[in-house]
């Protein structure tokens, strides 16, 4: 994926200034704008596909619904579905949670959040984009407050499509993931590292109250 | 009694009403829309009398909502205060027109302590000032807004939308009528 | 006994019951789920979920405090199971044992609740020291009868050794302090539903309202540590449990079977009611239970003779 | 009237107090919102609620679109419980256009709704437990949801989304077969129903949490607009079902649910009560219920509909209270106007902001559920 | 505190011994509901690609794209919709819409990816695993967004009809024009249809909207002759009308009628307001019909001056002397021709070329001429007998009666043929109290008449007797009548082709009739052209061969109207007209 052709602003100095942007520096520094840490793989490449395989089996999903798909994934981690049996359990904390779902559109507002909660989170994470807001707009493709491609501001590692995607959808999205994880393919937190900047440039467009500390520690 | 001629007594009861309204207040129009729901357009300095009437006299004790249509052709906001008379199960909304250029209105929380809600929205959304109103300039559902008021009829959602998120390209989409003239015919029908 | 030989027994014991631990867990999860009408986690989950949090390839810290945080809390684990016997008269899982052993592991239990404390308190997120401030409130309501509970088996037995109070159990299943001493049992057992972390008890980490509570900060290789903890702790809670009261176990079936009985109680209630806000869980601890407990030691004083 | 503060701006922005925020990211919150809450010690005294994460600016893009496509959107409101948008776009629109439903339209529409009702309830009761700590209940509630969904699904072709109550009309009628099914899973509901009540309604843990929680004082009802179970469980015999009879409940036999004090656990109870009562109304219509006949009025045509100019209001009653449209047209293709009145908007603001002052900080989600709030339809 | 409240929470454990909820099997791709609404499935053999369902997706989740699997053709688009799985929220209004019935969804549900470009497909094109699913939602029968049926206009009975030649069709009134316009659906298909390509959703639109000044416009754009193809165009764009694959086609003609006849005659100048600027140059046309006059109308807008030559005394040619009067009275054909010829166009009426001039002056005098002359020769029938005097052309009748005259058919016709002119002959020979009897070789679907014609002619009672070949024609008894032996046909497909009528020697019938019209087809007469012109045209089963703006072999001869085209209606003639104009004012500009 030529990821580089698609960034405009690949330097810093083009980096959209904000109104927080004249502050002095040490208030500044209040505002996320440090570059995350890559992760390197384990050198050792069985060491990394065994941990791929148990990453895989082991889902943390953060308990976060940013929109209405949140409602599909009541009934897949209760009894009906039962996402449970398959490694995938929710966790009410970003920091321990390895899969971020934006469930449907995010608005600006959830959105920051789902920024935050995005770089809170300890690599490798995985982000899964629900349903087909995620993808171009959707439903609320001329939305004053809703964005549209929501890989523009966060790297995302796979989509599933629908409105709402159905639980078993869900599952099958997962199983995907799965099959990705174990293949090694998902890279997006690094992705994240790498196009940092184009990323905070997107992100910094649509919002526009920039008052984001820094979570990238 | 059964529904039926609950009704017939509340349509009176509303016509009747809209009368008193009409000699109280000066309600320069009275809509009648169904049996259970008028409108009645009052004076902007009138309207809190008027609301403080309807709701300790008459029994319109419940506020469902306030809104406001904007027409833009003629220049004004129409605010419009639903209530709502549990006892004669009827609507009523009453209506005031206040100008678009710096629109302000008396603010009702001191009537129904949900009002400041409905305010702070429209605040935010038409920019219509309640002064009074408690944290009426609070952000309400948007943060760090930037434009005009987004429900204002100026405010076109789409080129905003355009501007600021970027859509993903490569769909296009052909125009029939063209596609079928350059295939078919394309050198006839021009004029 | 060779000193380095113990060590390594220990070790081995350490392994086993943290393995014994994660698939306790994994099993209780499992009938758990099978009360909400599901199939639930594979038995396998909670290793393969250590080792992913192992393997997170970033971390961040909060300070000095919060990287000892988790060292603190598995070594109260780790210092808990060290003195309990596993195994009665086994030599592998005998662990180390010495005449007032049991005090060591009371200690030892708070250990690591207040090591924890002090780590998540440094996290800096409000979620953790409202958790630790519920903790700790709990810890030292439910504290209460346990201690009349445990004073009431001293004084029965007239030891603090786990080993010796074990050794007097043996016999004959009428020997337990469970018909010896009822009193002193239940008082531990109610203090038990608070260790255990079930509801209604669970309000520590009440995903409802502190979501996960005290290791709200904790992820990558410290959540790892923790993990393990969980383990090796529930399993030396259980087997201290069952040495002071059940009978201790002679072999490791019925170490099993008696561990996994003890651990039903608070699931059985777990299941079954909602979760206590901090004052009614204090107000609960200090009411009957501790009543209990202090017939267990009146009874003791002046009834209890062996 | 409007505000019982006992703290001033400034005092709340001394440090003497903690602040803390509930949501949005945060299991106990219902949705996506958030509460900024200021501690003392573990008790709430102020609250602010914050929403709008959920906004995507629908009466702006209804204004967008013409009347036949807005009525796929609208459902999208309130995502818990789409079908009651639909029914009030649609009957909105209906009287705008002077549009005659058919009879075995207003049955079919009123099918859907209370089973719509009776879904939503059941997650909101699995919530409402869960919030308390009983996840046991919310698992059984919304497993039983979701063969509600299963209904649905074969009604009208989608589980979340029904886009079924179409301007109009239906778009389908009953599939063959559907009452049979429909009545075993009501059947299995009603068992549950029971089983729900041994298990939390009498639960003494569940009555120590959850009674004299957010007591709503009768006086409160008025000023704040309080409307459905919530006004109800302190005595108020309103439901729009009952004071203007819309679809045909006029011709279904139920009473008013009411109880004499609003807390947590009556308002649980009287909508527990409600639940029976959804079951009863199903069973009624699904026999009652006309098999033959037209599902759909005749429409002009809809890729340029136009809609005389007026302005209406119509209401119904969903599962938190009054559910309004108020639509205003102005002849053209497109709506003026479109308001709509969720219920939740008033409970989850200001009625929220004040119940929950001097709520211990452990109760708040469920005082939150007891409110049986939805944030989409309060941003919309 | 109730020691029940303590105990009968323990009642969840009775669950734990219970058949668990979760399903275990299938646990992925459980199949939907039988109606559910999963992703699209389209038979491109059904679709036309109207487009509707990409004009009501509110998501603008659908796109028309050209596929290689098909061609625009008449009453087919080419283009296919493709979807977005980035927009479509799956209401299924596309399905319900989809005036073919082509689109549907299946049941399936399921689609990750990884790559957000990759949610885009079009069905029936792209290969899926869900396109022969059978389940999923459809349009329930008894429900339609689509408006299907047409509002009943009102007509003349036929017995009424049949006393006079007053117009059969009373146009709609102004509710019905409002409600049948209210039916397009705006898909375009027709346009293409149209000879004329004449903007017909546009003028649709206009008559839905009330604006006929606006509509007399749009009509005026690309037909002069509206007034009269309101009354008789054969609506090839109806056959084409995507409503009409479930109900009756939009009815174009008469909303086109309903325009006109909206606007007075005098009001036209204003509205059209068509100023000409001469820009010097000068053209001729041959004929004053339909092709003529529209090629005279557009070239005289675009400043040319303009001559046009009719044989006749009056203009309109095949539609003043062909169509009866009951079909188009002569007042609407005289209010589009007085039109144009309002604007500067000069007829010289009673002149003939070759006769009256030559046609070299022509050639001579002018930057351009067009040729629009019209087929007014019958055809012959072929048989022996054919030129008995009791043998009637049915072209001859029909203008007889046009100009008031007699034609004496007497009082029982037969009428060989089933075009057009058959049928007008047969209506008009009833008309003036004749039994008629028709005559066709082939079937009733057969017919090259007009639908309307036919069901109006059987209406007036007039006899058809089908599959019937003559085969000669002798005197009868009485001097006034004739005699026609005809034989039965078998109607017999050879390999494929169109079935073909097959003389059955052994089922020969005699009748006796007053008089036989013959009407089985015309040509033309071009005696007028000098012969090294003749030479240089090209002709193709009689017709001349032109390119797509009339364009000749020779460079200053434009040729259109019957004589040019295969279909040879009027509404053709008008677009050749008009193309001619086109054509002949880039030839002369260049």
């Amino acid at each position: 994926m030529n990821k580089q052709d698609k960034n405009p602003g690949n330097n810093r100095e083009n980096l959209i200034k904000l109104e927080n942007a004249g502050l002095t520096a040490e208030e500044q520094q209040l505002f996320c704008d440090a570059v995350p840490v890559p992760y390197e793989p384990y050198s050792l490449e069985f060491v990394e596909r065994f941990h791929n395989w148990i990453r895989a089996n082991s889902l943390w999903v953060l308990a976060f619904g940013t929109g209405c798909g949140a409602i599909e994934l009541n009934p897949l981690m209760t009894s009906r579905f039962d996402a449970n049996r398959f490694g995938v359990m929710m966790r009410p904390t970003p920091r321990q949670a390895s899969v971020l779902i934006v469930a449907g559109y995010s608005s600006v507002k959830t959105l920051k959040r789902i920024i935050r909660s995005y770089e809170q989170m300890q690599g490798p994470k995985f982000v899964i984009g629900l349903g087909i807001c995620t993808i171009n707009g959707g439903m609320y493709y001329d939305s004053y407050n809703t964005i549209n491609c929501l890989d523009r501001y966060i790297p995302v590692d796979l989509y599933i499509t629908g409105c709402m995607p159905r639980p078993e959808a869900l599952l099958a999205g997962f199983m995907e993931l799965k099959r990705k994880i174990k293949a090694g393919e998902c890279d997006g937190a690094n992705r994240y590292v790498k196009d940092f900047d184009w990323y905070k440039a997107n992100q910094k467009k649509v919002i526009k109250k920039w008052d984001m500390p820094d979570y990238n520690w | 009694m059964g529904y039926a001629g609950l009704q017939l007594v509340n349509t009176m009861f509303m016509q009747e009403l809209c009368e008193r309204m009409t000699r109280q207040f000066d309600c320069d129009q009275v809509m009648h829309q169904k049996d259970d729901l008028s409108f009645l357009r009052v004076d902007r300095d009138r309207l809190e009398s008027a609301l403080m009437y309807l709701k300790t006299h008459e029994g319109f004790v419940h506020l469902s909502f306030v809104t406001v249509i904007d027409y833009i052709e003629d220049g004004f906001f129409r605010l419009n205060y639903m209530l709502y008379n549990y006892d004669k199960a009827t609507n009523i909304g009453v209506q005031v027109d206040i100008t678009r250029e710096n629109p302000s209105m008396h603010s009702i929380h001191h009537l129904w302590a949900q009002g400041w809600t409905y305010q702070r929205e429209l605040k935010e959304m038409y920019g219509i000032d309640f002064p009074g109103s408690p944290r009426v300039d609070e952000e309400f559902v948007l943060e760090g807004w930037d434009g005009i008021p987004p429900m204002l009829r100026e405010f076109d959602t789409a080129k905003f939308c355009e501007d600021r998120f970027a859509k993903r390209d490569g769909r296009e989409s052909q125009d029939i009528k063209q596609t079928m003239r350059d295939n078919l015919y394309p050198e006839r029908g021009e004029s | 006994m060779n000193w380095a030989l113990s060590i390594f027994y220990y070790i081995v014991t350490v392994l086993v019951v943290l393995v014994y631990g994660l698939l306790l867990y994994a099993f209780i999860a499992k009938t758990m789920a099978r009360v909400q009408g599901r199939i639930g986690i594979p038995i396998y989950q909670p290793f393969l979920d250590i080792i992913q949090t192992y393997g997170r390839r970033t971390a961040v810290t909060h300070g000095y405090m919060f990287d000892l945080g988790p060292v603190f809390r598995l070594t109260g684990g780790l210092g808990t199971l060290a003195f309990i016997p596993v195994i009665y008269g086994s030599e592998i899982f005998g662990n180390f044992h010495f005449a007032g052993d049991l005090l060591l592991v009371m200690y030892f239990i708070f250990f690591g609740q207040l090591g924890m404390a002090l780590g998540a308190g440094e996290s800096g997120h409000p979620y953790a020291p409202m958790g630790i401030a519920r903790g700790l409130a709990q810890m030292t309501a439910f504290e209460v009868p346990f201690a009349l509970a445990v004073i009431a088996v001293f004084m029965q037995y007239e030891t603090a050794s786990i080993t010796e109070i074990v050794a007097a159990q043996q016999g004959s299943i009428y020997n337990w302090t469970l018909f010896t001493n009822p009193f002193a049992v239940l008082a531990a057992m109610f203090a038990f539903l608070g260790m255990s972390m079930y509801p209604p008890f669970d309000l520590v980490t009440a995903p409802n309202e502190i979501p996960i509570g005290p290791p709200t900060e904790y992820h990558s290789a410290y959540l790892s540590l923790l993990q393990t903890n969980r383990a090796i702790f529930a399993g030396a809670k259980l087997v201290l449990f069952m040495n002071l009261f059940f009978g201790g176990a002679t072999n490791l079936p019925i170490m099993v079977l008696k561990t996994w009985a003890i651990y039903m109680i608070p699931v059985l209630i777990g299941v079954a009611f909602p979760r206590f806000k901090v004052e009614n869980s204090i107000r609960f601890f200090l009411g009957v239970p501790t009543l209990v407990g202090i017939i267990a030691v009146l009874y003791m004083q002046y009834w209890g003779t062996v | 009237m409007f505000d019982l503060k006992r703290y001033s701006e400034a005092e709340l922005e001394s440090g003497k107090f903690t602040k803390l925020w509930h949501g949005p990211q945060h299991p106990g919150i219902t949705g996506n919102m958030s509460l900024e809450l200021t501690l003392s010690g573990d008790d709430v005294v102020e609250c602010k609620t914050h929403v709008g994460y959920l906004h995507r600016g629908f009466e702006k893009l209804m204004e967008r679109r013409t009347y036949i496509q807005n009525f796929p959107v609208v459902c999208r409101i309130a995502v818990p419980e789409p079908t009651f948008n639909e029914y009030m776009y649609a009957a909105a629109v209906e009287e705008l256009a002077g549009i005659e439903v058919p009879e075995r339209a207003e049955w079919l529409r009123c099918l859907n709704l209370e089973m719509m009702r009776l879904a939503s309830f059941l997650m909101w009761l699995g919530g409402a437990c869960g919030s308390f700590g009983m996840s046991t209940v919310y698992q059984w509630t919304v497993t039983h949801r979701d063969y509600m969904l299963d209904l649905f699904e074969e009604m009208t072709g989608a589980r979340i989304y029904h886009m079924y109550i179409s301007p109009g009309g239906v778009r389908a009628p009953l599939p063959d077969g559907f009452s049979e099914r429909a009545l075993s899973v009501m059947n299995g509901i009603e068992k549950l129903l029971y089983e729900i009540e041994r298990v939390a309604l009498n639960n003494h843990i569940f009555k120590m949490r959850s009674q004299d929680l957010g007591i709503i004082d009768p006086e409160m009802v008025d000023p704040y607009g309080i409307v459905g179970p919530n006004a109800r469980a302190c005595g108020f015999k309103r439901d729009v079902r009952k004071d203007a009879p819309y679809l045909v409940y006029d011709q279904l036999d139920f009473e008013v649910i009411t109880a004499d004090k609003s807390d947590a656990y009556t308002r649980t109870l009287v909508r527990y009560q409600e639940m029976h009562q959804c079951i009863s109304l199903i069973r009624q219509m699904l026999e009652q219920m006309p098999t033959k006949g037209s599902f759909h009025a005749d429409l002009p045509n809809v890729l340029h509909w136009k809609i005389p100019a007026g302005q209406t209001y119509v209401k119904s009653e969903c599962t938190r209270g009054e559910y309004g449209y108020f639509l205003v047209s102005d002849g053209s293709e497109y709506l003026r106007r479109v308001t709509i009145r969720g219920p939740s908007y008033t409970h989850a603001i200001a009625v929220m902001e004040k119940l929950v002052v001097g709520v211990n900080i452990a109760d708040v989600a469920g005082l939150m559920v007891s409110l049986h709030t939805y944030p989409p339809e309060i941003e919309r | 505190m109730k020691l029940k409240d303590l105990t009968s929470p323990f009642y969840v454990w009775q669950r734990a011994f219970e058949k668990p909820y979760t399903q275990s099997k299938p646990t992925l791709n459980r199949e939907g509901a039988h109606a559910y609404r999963g992703f699209h499935i389209n038979d491109i053999e059904k679709c036309v690609g109207c487009g509707t369902c990409e004009e009501i997706c509110m998501n603008n989740a659908i796109d028309m794209v050209e596929i290689a699997a098909k061609d625009s053709k008449k009453g087919d688009s080419g283009l296919v919709p493709r979807f977005d799985y980035g927009r479509c929220c799956w209401c299924a209004l596309c399905v319900d819409i989809c005036t073919t019935g082509s689109l549907r969804m299946s049941n399936e549900y399921t689609w990750a990816a990884d790559d957000p470009d990759s949610f885009r497909f079009t069905p029936g094109v792209d290969e899926t695993s869900w396109q022969d699913s059978e389940h999923g939602y459809r349009r329930h029968p008894e429900y339609d967004l689509l408006k299907l049926v047409r509002p009943e206009m009102e007509m003349l009975s036929p017995d009424e009809g049949l006393k006079s030649f007053d117009e059969v069709v009373a146009g709609y009134t102004h509710e019905q024009a409002v409600v049948e316009a209210d039916r397009c659906i705006e898909c375009e298909i027709c346009v293409a249809t149209c000879p004329a390509n004449m903007d017909i959703p546009g003028y649709i639109r206009a008559v839905r909207e009330e604006n006929f000044e606006e509509g007399l416009r749009l009509l005026y754009d690309t037909n002069p002759f509206s007034a009269t193809c309101g009354r008789i165009c054969t609506h090839r764009c109806e056959d084409d009308c995507t409503i009409s694959t479930f109900g009756k086609p939009l009815a174009i003609r008469w909303l086109k009628r309903y325009i006109v006849d909206q606007v007075p005659a005098e009001r036209f100048a204003e509205i059209l307001n068509d100023e000409i600027t001469e820009n010097g140059h000068h053209v001729s046309i041959v004929g004053a019909g339909p092709g003529g006059m529209s090629a005279a109308y557009y070239l005289r807008k675009k400043g040319y001056g303009v001559t046009v030559y009719e044989a006749g005394a009056s203009g309109g040619g095949m539609l003043r002397y062909g169509v009866p009067s009951y079909r188009l009275p002569d007042d609407q054909l005289d209010k589009d021709i007085d039109y144009i010829v309002s604007l500067g166009v000069e007829v010289k009426y009673n002149t003939k070329i070759g006769h009256d001039i030559e046609f070299q002056q022509l050639m001579d005098k002018s930057d351009a001429i067009f040729i629009a002359t019209g087929m007014d020769q019958p055809s012959s029938m072929r048989i022996k007998g054919e030129d008995h005097p009791r043998v009637l052309s049915g072209l001859t009748v029909l203008n007889d009666v046009a100009s008031h005259k007699d034609p004496g058919v007497g009082k029982n016709v037969a009428v060989i043929g089933g075009g057009n002119v058959a049928m007008d002959a047969a209506r008009v020979c009833r008309r003036l109290g004749a039994d008629v009897t028709v005559l066709y070789r082939r079937r009733i679907v057969d017919m090259p008449a007009d639908k309307d014609e036919i069901k109006e002619a059987l209406e007036e009672n007039c006899n058809f007797v089908l599959q019937a070949i003559p085969v000669l024609i002798e005197d009868a008894e009485s001097s006034d009548q004739v005699t026609i032996q005809w034989g039965e046909a078998e109607m017999i497909a050879e390999d494929g082709k169109r079935p073909r009528p097959v003389l059955q020697e052994d089922r020969m019938h005699t009748d006796t009739y007053d008089s036989i019209i013959s009407a089985i087809g015309q040509s033309g007469d071009f005696s007028f052209l000098p012969q090294e012109i003749s030479d240089q045209l090209k002709q193709h089963w009689g017709k001349f061969e032109v390119d797509q703006r009339q364009r000749t072999a020779v460079g200053k001869i434009f040729i259109g109207g019957d004589i040019a085209n295969d279909v040879a209606d009027a509404i053709s003639a008008i677009a050749d007209g008009k193309n001619a104009a086109i054509g002949i004012d880039a030839f002369v500009s260049s």
